[in-house]
């Protein structure tokens, strides 16, 4: 008598669970949004950083503020009458079954109009499949695989940049560079074996043979490798003019230490992100990375051209502890145009919302992006999310590349 | 149908450099209640072992009911009627009493159903059939020994099946091997305690440095200058004529 | 059985009648049958009773494991053999059923076998060495095999590598093994699977197999002095155990339709299909299944409700209550049904 | 590509590394030797021992290297009370033990990386300032890290100091007896679950030891175990379960091979080159290279 009346228990209590959602969606006062990140697990601080971000967006979207942003001077979404965002979190512990398993709890039980999330793109593939089905859309926040929107879907959005836009803007500063006078000829990949580490590596790969630049070393390894100092000691044998790193904090921590260690100084680093933008590298290893470049969806610094990106910046400040990051604003800014294109659907129609999102055409200078503006392709895709390269100089990130963009020149090589 | 059962031709088993057993000959009747007795490391041990599959031998020949069994693994003897007990008692602690002599009975009858009918029998015949039900695990040593030899073998290796009994355990032990003896199962039992076996055997085997020292009627036997200087331990080389198997 | 130890109290009460013990046992026997086949009904009828897609998955999940479960407890449970790689078989039959059907269009059906057949076959290859291993030297065999075959289809392009391999889209039918939103047709499909291992380790109890299989658990010294072919034994309990966790891989990928080696094959997943069983009862008929029936709908709801904190609670609670069953319950859960005398009787 | 010097850096640093692995794993084996129990909460016992360390560097500002005693000592009485709340009723277990062991302890792992995540947050700490941190001597064109240096020496000094105490010591002997025949010792008066404990806590102090080492270089995190503990399973059983000197030896040769596996083949493939080798070992020698259980 075991699996099925547990279950029927365990299931009718989810019922009721159900139910009080139910109730609670049904107030028309109110719009629910899925959040989705790894809340647990080994990626489990970039859930709580994305749920203080999230927060920070409902707050500008909710409430009155004076920002030059999408929904700021307003309180909730006028659209539907002053309806109030509500979020709902869900952990999918980086397992695409569960990704998919919470998607489905916020669309059917939850009653939410629309998705956003996952830091990991395999749970992003299973959650965007899953909007598909049920036809609501799935915003992208910080997934940067571009593989996403090539699955041929109606509802998935994305308004960042993916790892070809980012590697693609990393080629064209060296271009620039080259065009001054700057040697720059031999590339080091060293790129973890996730999605995000191949996708990252392929991309750069491509770019490299299209602009004729020779990668000396591509070093593929294990994530959380309790030692680099084999990889770290091939990298140093090829010295090349640049080091250009796909890694998460944790290997990112470690890659930084080791080349101390082995008395590795690459003549420059150029990451992806990811774990170089994580204020814990930083804060470890910051000493050892002055003049380290990498590229990034945001920059404080855009302040002098974006007002708002500093006091946004301080509304999450005031949560988080920290300053917004790549991962961060991203996973803010993209909320605020779901947001947005809810507001202007005026319905919580999967349909209606993917209509508006269609439609979406936000100029760079209402997001704290450095975009130049919000308008999705066939694909979801903002193809106008131009990234930015970042210099972090005297423990600061600066705008370097692209000149429009830029506050400071780059230091070349990162010694000097 | 030859009148030996089981029949030993120079079987030799070296371990390294020495043997354990050394060219040992003799042979057993059907039905026959044997001895093996002889002072540690004479080899009794390695014998039994070589017999039951567990080891198999440097040379010679081992023959079952005129089959030469010598290169087969243990469980293929079982198959043909060769059971043996362990000096240290072993039983499937996780399993009912029964369930122990189930799995000893499906050696030679395939179907579950009639080796439990069986089991069943074994166990009556062995008095256990009140703790059938048991987990084997909580059967005390004496009725333990009774679950090793809870089955219908052609021959039986006792291995000092007596030791660590209480004297009046070891008396139902000695009637229940009798027992054993009377349904024509062949018996063979490597002993210490003299005062058990000798009484018991129709005939027993000497060892000694893993040589036949001599065989024969106990009573014979326990008079034969070369065995008491064997348990002395006065080690005469084995010059003293070694006695071959009846 | 593990049961049995804890209250011997039943089995006096009936072995008293110990030379028709055999009647008992097949009474027993019919009595496990019958309750099997009303929990199998009952269970068919539960999707009229609910509407959530979220438990209809939970539903879904927990037959999984119980089948996985029961399938890990083959060869762990009844032969003692403690693998913590069956991720390796889930792995196969996962990447085997989707790479047949997405490079050449095979229905997964043909998958699910073929997968099954090919883990079975890799059990044997893999047993032939690692079998000679004893105690915790198997085990860690068993791991890190599974682990070099992770890493190995990480590595794997034409297998997707990392990027894993996602299963398009098709028109709801039973031959694409696709429905659309609609779970109940996976929900009827892993409960035939779940009977179906059920029924497989019921008619083993009765088996010449069954009986060898726990004598190589207990002591395969004396099991091979009585006749027990051990090798053998080990061999056999490898390749079904593979099978049906095989096609419960191959049926996971076709659930989610989408894998990669993180998600199918990871120690972590090896550990989770081991958990009911231990927590139910190893080497026992019930205790996966009721093992699965608690810990799965558990951790799911916990990640669902608690989880979303990002305070870790849900592993709290999750951990907590593995380690205060394991250490209250060492024979598993499924003891406390055993209540009916005749339920003691083997 | 390589050049020797890159070869000979390799070599040094896979050195230096594996003696770290073996002091990771001798705990692990110790208390495997003395009751045959596999602590799937080893991982988490190594996270514990770093977060402390890290504990201690932020609030009293006491480098790594000075927390060692006070982590050791943290990490004995850990370990004791882990084994007399927890291990101790898993052993009680008539049945399938061994699944309860395990299984006890895996979900003793999952509860402190909850705990920690909880009260530590998920955060990635690391200690930015120690006296070792990222100093590092140049010998000629090799370089060899401070931190894993002396990691290295006090490993080596605590295999040392293990053997004195297992050889030399009535502990020891306690230790020896017990794990000959742990019934027959409580004849002699000694309190077997008192051994049993104080194995308990050696085992956990020596984890204690590697934590603290590992903290002064390495990031620090709920989760951070894992690898370690995966590594520490193979080392053991590659060396003999239960042999302390099969820890060091079969420890120095994981960190040899992966560092070798990592040039020779693609770098993520450096846990098969280990793995590999385990298989290899335990098929000619079942029982690992100085196994005796």
């Amino acid at each position: 008598m075991n699996v099925t009346r547990r279950s029927v228990l365990l299931g009718s209590a989810a019922v009721m669970a159900t139910m009080a959602t139910r109730v609670r969606a049904a107030q028309p006062k109110e719009v629910a949004i899925g959040v989705l990140y790894p809340f647990s697990g080994p990626s489990a601080q970039v859930g709580v950083d994305a749920k203080f971000a999230s927060e920070t967006a409902l707050d500008i979207i909710n409430n009155r503020h004076d920002l030059d942003l999408p929904l700021a001077k307003s309180a909730g979404l006028p659209g539907l009458g002053g309806a109030k965002v509500r979020l709902v979190y869900a952990d999918h512990q980086g397992d695409p079954q569960k990704g998919r398993a919470e998607a489905e709890r916020l669309i059917t039980q939850e009653k939410v109009c629309a998705l956003i999330g996952t830091y990991y793109s395999s749970v992003a593939v299973t959650v965007s499949q899953t909007a598909e089905r049920y036809g609501l859309p799935y915003m992208s926040a910080d997934n940067s695989s571009p593989s996403l929107q090539r699955q041929g879907l109606k509802f998935f959005f994305r308004a960042a940049a993916h790892d070809e836009m980012f590697s693609k803007g990393m080629f064209d500063f060296y271009d620039w560079m080259r065009k001054k006078g700057t040697k720059i000829d031999t590339l080091a990949l060293f790129h973890e074996d996730t999605i995000f580490g191949t996708d990252s590596s392929n991309a750069q790969l491509k770019f490299a043979s299209e602009r004729g630049y020779k990668v000396v070393a591509d070093i593929k390894y294990h994530a959380n490798s309790p030692s680099l100092t084999a990889e770290v000691t091939q990298l140093k044998a090829a010295n090349a003019d640049v080091l250009m790193p796909s890694s998460y904090t944790t290997d990112g921590i470690l890659l930084v230490k080791t080349m101390a260690e082995l008395g590795y100084k690459p003549k420059a680093i150029v990451a992806q992100a990811a774990g170089f933008s994580d204020k814990a590298l930083f804060d470890a290893v910051g000493p050892q990375i002055q003049g380290l470049i990498t590229r990034g969806s945001f920059s404080l610094d855009l302040a002098a051209k974006r007002p708002s990106v500093g006091a946004v910046n301080a509304l999450f400040k005031a949560r988080a502890g920290k300053d917004l990051n790549d991962n961060t604003s991203r996973e803010l800014m993209a909320l605020i145009i779901l947001a947005d294109a809810i507001d202007r659907a005026k319905s919580t129609d999967g349909e209606a919302i993917r209509k508006a999102l269609v439609a979406t055409d936000i100029p760079g200078t209402r997001t704290i992006m450095p975009w130049k503006r919000v308008k999705f392709d066939a694909q979801g895709q903002n193809e106008d999310a131009d990234p930015v390269l970042l210099q972090y100089v005297k423990d600061k990130l600066v705008t370097i590349f692209p000149p429009q963009a830029a506050i400071a020149a780059p230091i070349w090589p990162m010694g000097a | 149908m030859s009148e030996t059962l089981l029949e030993l031709r120079g079987v030799t088993r070296r371990f390294g450099g020495l043997a354990a057993t050394d060219d040992v000959s003799f042979a057993l009747a059907p039905g026959e209640l044997v001895g093996l007795i002889g002072p540690n490391g004479a080899g009794k041990s390695t014998l039994f072992n070589l017999i039951a599959g567990a080891l198999l031998p440097s040379a010679g020949t081992i023959r079952f009911e005129g089959e030469d069994v010598t290169a087969l693994p243990a469980p293929a003897r079982c198959a043909r009627g060769i059971a043996r007990t362990f000096q240290v008692v072993r039983s499937f602690d996780s399993m009912s009493v029964l369930e122990n002599v189930v799995v000893g009975a499906l050696a030679r009858v395939a179907n579950p159903r009639a080796a439990r009918h069986k089991a069943h029998e074994i166990l009556d015949f062995v008095e256990l059939a009140s703790r059938a039900e048991r987990p084997a695990g909580e059967l005390t040593m004496a009725d333990k020994r009774r679950l090793e030899v809870a089955r219908e073998p052609r021959l039986l290796l006792l291995d000092e099946v007596m030791t660590g009994l209480t004297p009046s355990e070891a008396q139902r032990g000695i009637d229940l091997v009798r027992a054993i003896r009377k349904r024509g199962i062949a018996i063979l039992m490597v002993e210490h305690v003299m005062e058990i076996v000798m009484p018991l055997v129709d005939r027993a085997i000497v060892l000694d440095l893993g040589r036949v020292l001599a065989s024969g009627r106990p009573d014979a036997l326990v008079r034969d200058p070369a065995v008491i200087g064997a348990y002395l331990g006065q080690r005469r080389s084995s010059s003293v004529g070694h006695a071959p198997g009846a | 059985m593990a049961p049995r130890l804890s209250d011997p109290a039943p089995i006096d009460a009936i072995s008293g009648s110990a030379p028709v013990g055999g009647s008992a046992f097949r009474r027993r026997r019919r009595g496990e049958f019958v309750a099997a086949a009303a929990i199998l009904l009952a269970a068919a009828a539960l999707p009229l009773g609910i509407d959530s897609v979220y438990v209809e998955n939970i539903l879904v999940l927990t037959l999984m494991y119980a089948a996985l479960s029961q399938s890990w407890n083959i060869l762990c449970g009844y032969c003692g053999q403690i693998s913590l790689g069956h991720a390796l078989y889930f792995g196969i039959g996962a990447y085997a059923t989707t790479l047949l059907l997405v490079k050449f269009g095979i229905p997964p059906w043909f998958g699910f076998v073929a997968g099954g057949i090919l883990a079975a076959l890799v059990a044997l290859a893999l047993g032939y060495p690692c079998f000679r291993l004893k105690g915790h030297y198997y085990t860690i065999a068993t791991i890190v095999i599974a682990e070099i075959a992770s890493i190995l289809v990480l590595n794997w392009p034409w297998a997707g590598a990392a990027m894993g391999i996602q299963i398009p889209y098709a028109q709801p039918s039973w031959l694409a093994f696709q429905f659309g939103r609609s779970k109940i047709p996976y929900f009827y499909f892993v409960l035939a699977l779940a009977a179906v291992t059920w029924l497989a380790t019921w008619l083993i109890e009765d088996s010449k197999w069954g009986y060898w299989w726990r004598a190589v658990k207990d002591d395969p010294d004396a099991a091979e002095s009585l006749g027990v072919v051990v090798f053998r034994s080990k061999m056999a309990a490898a390749a079904l155990s593979a099978f049906f966790t095989a096609v419960a891989g191959g049926f996971y990928a076709e659930f989610v339709s989408y894998i990669d080696p993180d998600s199918v094959m990871n120690l972590q997943l090896s550990l989770l299909m081991a958990l009911p069983a231990v927590l139910g009862g190893i080497g026992t008929l019930w205790g996966p299944a009721l093992g699965a029936a608690i810990i799965v709908p558990l951790s799911e709801l916990t990640r669902s409700y608690i989880g979303g904190s990002g305070k870790g609670t849900d592993l709290i609670v999750y951990g907590a209550l593995v380690m205060v069953i394991v250490l209250l319950r060492p024979e598993g859960l499924a003891s406390l049904l055993r209540r009916r005398p005749g339920a003691a009787v083997p | 590509m390589l050049t020797a010097s890159s070869i000979a850096q390799i070599m040094v640093s896979g050195l230096l590394t594996g003696l770290i692995y073996a002091l990771v794993a001798v705990g692990l084996s110790l208390i495997f030797g003395l009751m045959n129990v596999v602590n799937f909460a080893h991982g988490e016992f190594l996270m514990l021992a770093m977060y402390a360390t890290f504990g201690l560097a932020l609030g009293l500002a006491l480098d790594p290297l000075v927390a060692v005693p006070i982590v050791m000592a943290a990490l004995f009485v850990f370990g004791a009370a882990v084994y007399l709340g927890i291990v101790s009723y898993a052993m009680r277990a008539r049945v399938n033990s061994g699944m309860v062991q395990i299984f006890s302890t895996f979900g003793l792992a999952i509860l402190l990386r909850g705990l920690a995540q909880y009260f530590l947050t998920p955060n990635y700490r690391s200690i930015a300032h120690s006296w070792l941190g990222s100093r590092t001597f140049a010998l000629g064109p090799i370089y060899v890290p401070a931190p894993q240096l002396v990691g290295a020496l006090i490993s080596i000094a605590a295999f040392f100091a293990l053997w004195l105490l297992i050889t030399r010591t009535d502990f020891g002997k306690a230790i020896e007896a017990t794990r000959e025949d742990a019934d027959a010792v409580a004849l002699v008066g000694i309190s077997k679950n008192r051994v049993f404990a104080l194995g308990w806590g050696l085992g956990a102090m020596l984890v204690g030891l590697a934590g603290a080492i590992l903290a002064s270089f390495y990031y620090i995190y709920p989760n951070v175990g894992g690898p370690f503990a995966l590594i520490a399973y193979v080392t053991v059983a590659l060396g003999g379960f239960g042999s302390v000197f099969g820890a060091l030896a079969a420890g120095v040769i994981v960190g040899l091979v992966e560092a070798l596996t990592a040039v020779i083949l693609p770098s993520d493939l450096k846990e098969v080159g280990v793995y590999a080798v385990y298989l290899a070992v335990v098929l000619f020698r079942p029982r690992g290279l100085f196994g005796s259980i």
